[in-house]
């Protein structure tokens, strides 16, 4: 069972993973992941962030975000999935993204909601530029990320 | 004919974000099609030369230079990606 | 920030979540565990399970899951840590422990939420004794439980 | 005075939670009031023949073989934990 949404809209935690657990009887594990906007980015210097602007590409977004959740199904064995990922304009404080994954086994839960936010960062087409009192930029993936990639790759 | 999207920086660098074009006669591959843009658009040229890194998603997977591109095929190009 | 509790009483992860957040001005990412009574326990063979009852070494308990959380605070650049642990008697898909951890960035907050778990797991005086139909018994800790330990103790 | 507690299976197969007894004079660490409880009451000394392994505390903390135990110390006796 996966749940997908690409909305502007924000979301409760509380009723997604209400909304989990009903999808997963029998689940003895629910790990639940949010981001939310930091007033400084990585790519951002001093400035503070005024507000992220989330772009992407309406079609493949969803297409990518459950060919990653796939991929976390057929690895573990995960019995309710959820990714919430908001586009437009957010403001520092506000949450950005949401992964819920609900399983028998804690170990498990953890690793496949980590592998989720790991994929979902650098292979679902979202962009974020960020806009500070200096101007706007747009923000460039963190090298850490793309070291997270290397190491799923090679547990495969 | 190609339906062609331009997503974030590299939107902004082309000055548009999509466009339709006649497929070429030559082009059979998205390094054909690179190539086609690059001599009949000043715009995409200067992307190119701008941007550090571009992707390139036929019918919105990612594909490498030597995916094959047909008529009626949805191309896009964008920059690598920042989600989550 | 660290709040911890040992209650009979049912909590309210969008409520702990919250918490998190006001506790954490300038988090990027909050990771919340959630673990749940199964129907069926590892110790338990076939029987499906009616109720489990977790007794507590009170004074102790809070002291090591203090322990416990001050050791995952000084290994990571955590910004909030709130950690819930029911005790008395509780059944199938019930909520037994919370752990939530607030911090700047996804990897360290993902990291130590899952540190946490494992150290509360077998480090902190709980106990689990599952009731069936066919009589009750003690839950013995998971063998994997038991790794998981020393492997946080190789990365150290 | 020691304040004994006992817990879970430890507890149900000693047959009570807590007592308090009088140090005797030739109990310096766990390993020697251990040796005393097994001379002394015999619920005790089954129960570690029952249970597979136990763990003590002393004031709160798990505690070795050779920790010091003194007069007013609170001891725990306890299966490993099955929390979480």
């Amino acid at each position: 069972m996966a749940r997908i949404s690409v909305q502007t809209e924000d979301f409760d935690l509380g009723a997604e993973y209400r909304q989990l657990c009903a999808d997963a009887p029998g689940a003895g594990a629910v790990v639940t992941f949010c981001g939310l906007v930091r007033e400084f980015y990585d790519a951002g210097g001093a400035d503070e962030v005024r507000e992220l602007r989330l772009e992407h590409y309406p079609g493949m977004t969803e297409k990518s975000i459950l060919e990653i959740v796939g991929q976390a199904e057929r690895r573990w064995d995960l019995l309710a999935v959820r990714v919430v990922h908001r586009v437009g304009v957010l403001r520092p404080g506000e949450q950005i993204v949401f992964a819920g994954v609900a399983g028998r086994h804690r170990g498990e839960t953890f690793e496949a909601a980590n592998f989720i936010m790991d994929y979902l960062k650098s292979e679902a087409p979202f962009w974020k530029k960020q806009v500070t009192r200096g101007g706007s930029e747009w923000v460039n993936i963190r090298e850490s990320d793309r070291e997270a990639l290397v190491r799923w790759q090679a547990d495969g | 004919m190609l339906r062609i999207h331009y997503f974030a920086s590299v939107r902004e660098a082309v000055g548009r974000d999509r466009e339709q074009i006649e497929i070429p006669s030559d082009v059979a591959t998205v390094a054909d099609l690179v190539r086609h843009l690059r001599t009949v658009d000043e715009g995409f040229e200067r992307m190119l030369g701008e941007q550090e890194q571009v992707l390139v998603a036929v019918n919105q997977a990612v594909a490498g230079d030597e995916a094959a591109v047909a008529d009626g095929d949805e191309i896009a190009f964008f920059p690598p990606m920042s989600g989550g």
